[in-house]
């Protein structure tokens, strides 16, 4: 029971550590250029779920000022993401680039494959 | 309720992330990625993260849906089986994973108010916005003004993304 | 020059080479007006020195400098009897040096020459600063660019072998002062919270126990690797590859003299005789000194390239001034202190007439050596001379050293160092008449076993050996000033 | 209704970011090269000036505060300045002001004309980016900053002509990113636990938190994160290829300045906002770092050794050299931390100088692998001359900065009886010696070959930057006042911590 | 054929309210969720589905890729020269509280307003950028 309570308080927490897990898993793991770009965006995502979550008030409203709520969720963790979002796609975008040109320059986006490049690069 | 919706959201998220990991076919992992956009999005707005979910919802779902599809567009759509065994890198996922759960297990509960951050600079913008400026949306009033630098950072990186991905993609005459 | 200030002097010698090499840079198209330069340079440098010298002699200690690198640390110049004597052995041999470098590598037609002067200059530059600095930075300083500038000298043939040893030289010399002479200086700032050089040493005072000295003076003796003791001699016999003029530079003007010299001067200055004297923690160096000694001498007695033998002979001749040092008494210092000179002169004859044998008849062994000096007597005469010096037998400067050295380990009772000092003299004797022998009584072989007829060397490096085989002369007959510095060293010893 | 006059004296802390931003967007408007490149150098001159000033006032008046939107911090972001980063901001500004000098031809010989103008604007977004990281004091302005540092870097090494710069720019964009998200990571769990997000408050709010386990996984964080970005053995394996394969100047200034902000943010953290007690007192932290540097000075040195590509073969040493940085840090003490700051800046001077040398070398004959630069040294002697200053420097001869910071270092082992760590210093200056050596070797005793034979002559102003900081190595070794003596304020500062 | 004529009708009709959204999105973002960011997202998926339904040089030709160019750092002008106005007046960067004589809310709203136009500008024209770089690279 008192578990239970434990996990329910924390659940936010426990899903933001398995997304992050997941996000790092993916990037660590896989070698498609595009994925590991996909997978670290799950990584960053999480990330704004551990901002949010504690800024969030129970019984609580959007932080948009009116007379007839009292309690507001916490407005800063939202402008903090907000931030970290546009980070997020920046980073995308720039990534998915460098694949691009990546693809054009060795015909393929398995980073192992392109090492091997590399490394014969480096012999030459 | 509030928790409830809350908690089968998340799991969603969870779930969705697993399909993330094991699809092969890239497109299906990108429309999977959008999907899990839509989630978070929906799981911001339980947060009262409204102009968060917004964004999340219109960059996520929308905007990086399309410059991956792009750039599958110019490369290709097949994941290749992976060449090494998985091991390392899940030792090293689930290492940050039990780092995170030591560092988390202290953190104050879901939803209370009385937490050191609910009681912080936040609830100080909360009370000092109306005095200071008009803007009833408190979210814009600290994105634009309180922390307006950080906004200008944030356009900045923006900014940098562009002239960067031009700089690495824009033909000019002289090349192809 | 006499109205200058000594700071001026003291500055000016040790900018001067600097200068010079400048000099040389620009004057380096015209080969005649390069080596002109060199000449007034080192001449400028003399009479700059000789100066100091007087004003040295007269009691003075001129000081320079002190200008504060970090937390109290200066760049600081101090000239005292004993760095003078260095100083003006540098400066006196520069000259004679330059004339057979000239004579030599014009010769020997070697290539890319207006380098090879311009490292020259700036090694004798750095060999000034050294004898005249005034703490261990700046003696560190010195001693780093005298390694550097000299590197390039060793490698000047620019052959695959050359740059071997060139490796072995530079590596072997920055690893030990790095490894072992930064951290004892750096130990000594912390333990005594001074490096600068003080009559009666700096460590007296600092309190550590002897055991930690034992190990202190270890790191210095061995960090110096320029002093060449055994095991930390190889580069020496690597650096062989060099012309001639460079051997000698190594072996008599600066390198190995840099090292023996900050040897001793750590020794004196740093810790202080008596105080090593009394905790013992100096005795070890006699056997490791003692043990160079007799080995060096034994392996040269083995070697048949000549320049190979005298390089060995080198090595033992410099433990010679460490056990001096190491006997610890007044006497075996002055006997230490006279040594680095005599060695000096005598070994840059032989050298120089190594090389003039190597210029003129293109011999290298010492078996092909038969009945060569009848076609080279001033060379072959200057050897032996020189060779007499190696081994001690009066009238050479040799004989002093040596005799000071013999008195003072009788004095201290120090049998070891007695007992060294008689079997290497009698080694010396055996590796170095037989050159003089087959030199002189053997018949030289038929002129049909490639042996062309060949006369004496180029007339500079005749000259230049003639000169120095005078000096080794002469230093028996007037030893006034080495002796005058070496006791000025000693008495503030004494004094003490 | 009150409009004061303008004192940009006051408002110097702003300019020192804002400026190299406008000039980024000036730059990018007006597109042109040339143009763009005056721009450039205009504002990147501007910054040093700016930076003393602000070094001045800080060793005068002591700590800066300045509240950007005049929002007294923690509501607004604070940029706070102290002898630390007073320190930084003027070298990373002197850097940028000598590689924007020495750039038009160095960039006009590696980039296309359409891109240059753009390139330039990166280049100032850079710097941008690492002034901002070095003088906010707002946790997450940091991560704004470092992203548009990190992104503009991407870009920057991407735009290298070989193709290697691109798998480069792609693996450092995803181990940087990893490494800013571990640092907002971090961050987010002291936001959590102190409820703001200025250092200064967060540091004593800290003193309150009793529950000290996420506090002190925020800094595992976020020592994990910034130790990816400064490239921490072994977290340092996108380093070589970055600096490799990017373009000359992009590899000089980033070489000099970014690793180096990288650091000042961790010492910020460790000693300023979790002080010595909590982040060293109860944690394996420093006994950790000490280890990681000690491999750190050994193994890239080692691996340096057996280069082909000389700027690789920098890298390596780059590596070695921060390990230096990150002992004399983990050693906690005065003299330490003197060692350790003095290092960052004499470092970052040694390494530009190389690597501008390198970039002059490049611009006359296209040489990069070591073998081919045989008797370059003969054909092209002021460009290796510097080199080899620069080289003695890293091995740290004495008469060079390398030498002040080595000396420090030392004794600070030797202070604390910490023998073996004397050994490893002088040990990895030996392997110093092997791989500078070998450079120097080849460059003057081996005969030219080909394209060593007869290089056109590299510029004018190239040649001049590149001496004048072969001439600030010398410099260094013997004027200590602006390393040595304001390192060790900064110490002091440190070690006392925000509280 | 037909479908794809559909298409091109309800989306000629669709733009426009994609826009219109866009500026309410913009301008409302002081009383509800929403800002610069925001709408400039909106403002380019606009120009984007144009693009992908009339194709990219149609595109091209109602918005000139050289305005893109030019905007994507006009719109961190704007922002940064709010700051310099700031300084202007005499306070420091980017405190607008002066910015309307002295009148604080009023500064701050009138502040606010001009940072997201700055904002919105550089989003929009940097998303447009980067799709037509990706699509633009996709040719020949």
């Amino acid at each position: 029971m008192n578990l239970i309570r434990e996990i329910i308080a924390n659940y936010n927490y426990l899903i933001t550590i398995f997304l992050m897990v997941a996000g790092l898993y993916i990037v660590v793991a896989k070698s498609n250029m595009i994925k590991t770009l996909l997978g670290l965006g799950v990584f960053q995502t999480s990330v704004y779920l551990l901002y949010l979550s504690p800024g969030k008030i129970l019984g609580g409203t959007p932080p948009i000022l009116d007379e007839s709520f009292a309690v507001y969720s916490n407005p800063l963790p939202h402008v903090l993401i907000l931030t970290a979002i546009v980070v997020g796609v920046a980073t995308l975008a720039l990534g998915l680039a460098l694949v691009v040109r990546i693809n054009e320059a060795y015909g393929t986006i398995e980073e192992d494959e392109i090492m091997d490049h590399v490394d014969r690069d480096d012999q030459a | 309720m509030e928790l409830l919706i809350n908690m089968v959201l998340l799991t969603l998220l969870a779930v969705i992330t697993v399909g993330i990991i094991r699809v092969r076919n890239l497109f299906g992992v990108v429309v999977l990625a959008g999907a899990y956009s839509f989630l978070m999005a929906s799981v911001m707005i339980v947060l009262d993260a409204v102009d968060v979910a917004m964004t999340e919802a219109s960059v996520g779902a929308g905007i990086s849906t399309v410059l991956a599809l792009g750039a599958l567009h110019l490369t290709k759509t097949e994941e290749a089986p992976p060449r090494y065994s998985a091991m390392i890198p899940l030792f090293v996922a689930v290492g940050t994973g039990a780092m995170l759960i030591y560092g988390t297990w202290g953190l104050p509960a879901f939803g209370l108010a009385d937490t050191p951050m609910n009681t912080g600079v936040g609830l100080d913008y909360l009370n000092r916005n109306y005095g200071e400026t008009n803007i009833p949306n408190v979210v814009t009033s600290v994105l634009a003004s309180y922390r307006g630098f950080d906004t200008l950072g944030e356009t900045t990186v923006i900014f940098t993304a562009g002239i960067g991905v031009l700089l690495l993609l824009k033909r000019f005459q002289r090349e192809g | 020059m006499n109205a200058w200030p000594s700071e001026t002097l003291v500055l000016l010698a040790l900018s001067l080479p600097a200068l010079g090499a400048v000099g040389i840079a620009i004057a380096s198209r015209i080969p005649n007006l390069r080596e002109a330069v060199t000449l007034t340079v080192a001449a400028a440098n003399f009479v700059v020195v000789m100066t100091l010298l007087t004003r040295v002699l007269d009691g003075e200690r001129p000081a320079a400098g002190g200008w504060e690198v970090f937390g109290g640390i200066e760049i600081a110049f101090l000239v005292e009897p004993f760095g003078m004597l260095f100083a003006c052995v540098a400066a006196t041999l520069w000259i004679v040096n330059s004339i057979y470098s000239i004579g030599y590598m014009r010769a020997n037609d070697e290539p890319r020459q207006t380098p090879f002067y311009m490292c020259f200059a700036v090694a004798i530059a750095a060999a000034i600063g050294i004898a005249f600095s005034g703490n261990l930075l700046t003696l560190f300083l010195f001693y780093e660019v005298l390694t550097v500038s000299t590197y390039p000298l060793v490698t000047h043939k620019g052959t695959d072998e050359a740059m071997a040893k060139g490796r072995i030289y530079l590596l072997l010399l920055m690893a030990t002062s790095m490894m072992l002479l930064l951290p004892a200086i750096i130990w000594t700032w912390v333990a005594a919270g001074t490096v600068s050089f003080a009559p009666g040493g700096i460590l007296a005072s600092a309190g550590l126990p002897v055991g930690a000295v034992a190990v202190l003076l270890a790191l210095y003796i061995f960090g110096i690797g320029k002093a060449a003791v055994m095991p930390v001699h190889f580069w020496l016999p690597a650096a062989m590859v060099a012309p001639t003029p460079v051997s000698a530079l190594l072996h008599a003007v600066a390198v190995v003299k840099a090292g023996v010299f900050t040897v001793v001067k750590v020794v004196v200055y740093v810790f202080g005789v008596d105080f090593l004297a009394t905790s013992g923690a100096g005795d070890w160096l006699t056997y490791v000194a003692g043990f160079t000694v007799v080995t060096a001498s034994v392996i040269a007695l083995r070697q048949d390239n000549l320049k190979k033998r005298l390089a060995y002979s080198t090595i033992s001749q410099l433990s010679y001034v460490v056990l001096a040092t190491a006997i610890l008494t007044p006497i075996s210092i002055i006997g230490a202190v006279m040594h680095i000179a005599a060695h000096a002169v005598s070994k840059i004859t032989l050298f120089f007439a190594a090389g003039s044998i190597y210029t003129a008849a293109h011999l290298t062994e010492v078996s092909q050596l038969d009945g060569i000096g009848r076609r080279m007597p001033w060379t072959m005469g200057a050897f032996a001379i020189g060779a007499l010096s190696m081994i001690g037998v009066p009238p050479t400067a040799g004989f002093l050293s040596k005799w000071f050295m013999l008195s003072g380990g009788m004095a201290a009772e120090n049998w070891v160092a007695v007992g060294v000092i008689f079997v290497s003299t009698s080694l010396n004797a055996s590796y170095f008449l037989p050159i003089v022998y087959r030199a002189f009584f053997r018949t030289p072989p038929a002129p049909a076993t490639g042996h062309e007829a060949h006369g004496e060397g180029p007339f500079p490096v005749v000259l230049a050996l003639t000169i120095t085989a005078f000096t080794t002369l002469a230093m028996f007959f007037f030893p006034d000033i080495p002796f005058a510095l070496a006791e000025a060293l000693v008495g503030q010893e004494v004094t003490k | 209704m009150s409009t004061a006059p303008l004192h940009l004296q006051d408002h110097l802390p702003a300019l020192q970011v804002v400026l190299p931003l406008l000039g980024a967007v000036v730059a990018a408007i007006v597109r042109k090269g040339p143009l763009a490149w005056l721009v450039a150098l205009a504002v990147s001159w501007s910054m040093p000036f700016i930076a003393f000033a602000l070094l001045y006032e800080v060793m005068t008046n002591g700590t800066i505060s300045y509240a950007i939107g005049g929002w007294a911090p923690p509501a607004g972001i604070e940029y706070r300045i102290d002898q630390v980063n007073a320190f930084l901001l003027v070298l990373v500004s002197i850097m940028a002001a000598l590689v924007m000098t020495y750039a038009p031809r160095s960039v006009a010989n590696e980039i296309e004309p359409e891109r240059q103008g753009w390139y330039y604007a990166m280049f100032l977004l850079c710097l941008t980016g690492l002034l901002g990281m070095a003088i906010t004091g707002d946790a997450f302005n940091v991560f704004v900053f470092m992203e548009v540092s990190s992104l503009s870097m991407y870009v920057l090494i991407a735009l290298g002509r070989d193709r290697r710069a691109l798998v480069a720019a792609y693996q450092y964009l995803v181990i940087g990113t990893i490494g800013a998200t571990f640092y907002v990571i971090g961050v987010g769990l002291l936001f959590t636990m102190t409820g703001t997000l200025n250092l200064v408050d967060i540091a004593d709010k800290l003193q309150a938190v009793e529950n000290a386990r996420p506090v002190i996984a925020a800094l595992a964080f976020i020592g994990v994160g910034i130790g990816l970005k400064l490239a921490l053995f072994p977290l340092h394996l996108w380093l070589p290829n970055a600096y490799a394969y990017a373009p000359s100047t992009a590899t000089a200034f980033i070489a000099s300045t970014a690793t180096k902000v990288a650091v000042y943010l961790l010492l910020r953290f460790v000693f300023s906002v979790y002080g010595v007690d909590i982040a060293f007192g109860d944690t394996p932290a420093a006994t950790m770092v000490l280890v990681l540097a000690v491999l750190a000075m050994v193994a890239p040195s080692l691996v340096a050794i057996f280069q082909s590509n000389v700027k690789r073969m920098l890298a390596y040493s780059s590596v070695a050299q921060m390990g230096y940085i990150m002992l004399g840090i983990a050693m906690v003490s005065q003299t330490g931390l003197t060692g350790g700051i003095s290092h960052l800046f004499n470092h970052a001077i040694i390494k530009g100088c190389l690597f501008l040398s390198v970039g002059c070398m490049v611009y006359s004959t296209g040489i990069t692998r070591i073998e081919q630069m045989a008797g370059i040294g003969r054909t092209m002697p002021l460009t290796m001359g510097a080199f080899v200053l620069a080289g003695l420097g890293l091995i740290g001869v004495p008469g060079t900065a390398g030498f002040v910071s080595k000396w420090f270092l030392i004794m600070a082992a030797v202070e604390q009886g910490l023998w073996l760590l004397v050994a490893v210093i002088v040990f990895s200056s030996i392997l110093a010696v092997i791989y500078v050596g070998r450079i120097i070797e080849i460059a003057w005793f081996r005969e030219p070959v080909n394209a060593a034979v007869s290089p056109r002559n590299p510029p004018v102003e190239m040649l001049a930057v590149t001496w004048v900081l072969a001439l600030a190595t010398v410099y260094f070794g013997f004027d200590t006042r602006i390393t040595a003596d304001i390192a060790g304020q900064a110490a002091e500062l440190l070690l006392a911590g925000y509280r | 054929m037909r479908l794809d004529t559909i298409l091109r009708v309800i989306s000629k009709l669709f733009i426009p309210f994609i826009f219109i959204f866009a500026l309410y999105v913009q301008l409302h973002g002081d009383y509800g969720p929403g800002g610069g960011f925001q709408a400039g997202v909106i403002l380019a998926a606009g120009v984007i589905l144009y693009a992908i339904i009339y194709g990219l040089n149609a595109a091209k030709r109602a918005v000139p890729i050289r305005l893109v160019e030019f905007l994507i750092p006009l719109g961190v002008l704007i922002y940064g020269a709010v700051g310099v106005w700031g300084l202007l007046v005499g306070d420091n960067y980017l405190e607008y509280n002066n910015l309307s004589h002295g009148n604080q809310p009023h500064g701050q709203e009138r502040g606010v307003f001009w940072v997201e136009i700055g904002v919105l500008v550089t989003v929009a024209s940097t998303m447009i950028a980067i799709f037509y770089a990706f699509a633009g690279r996709g040719r020949e």
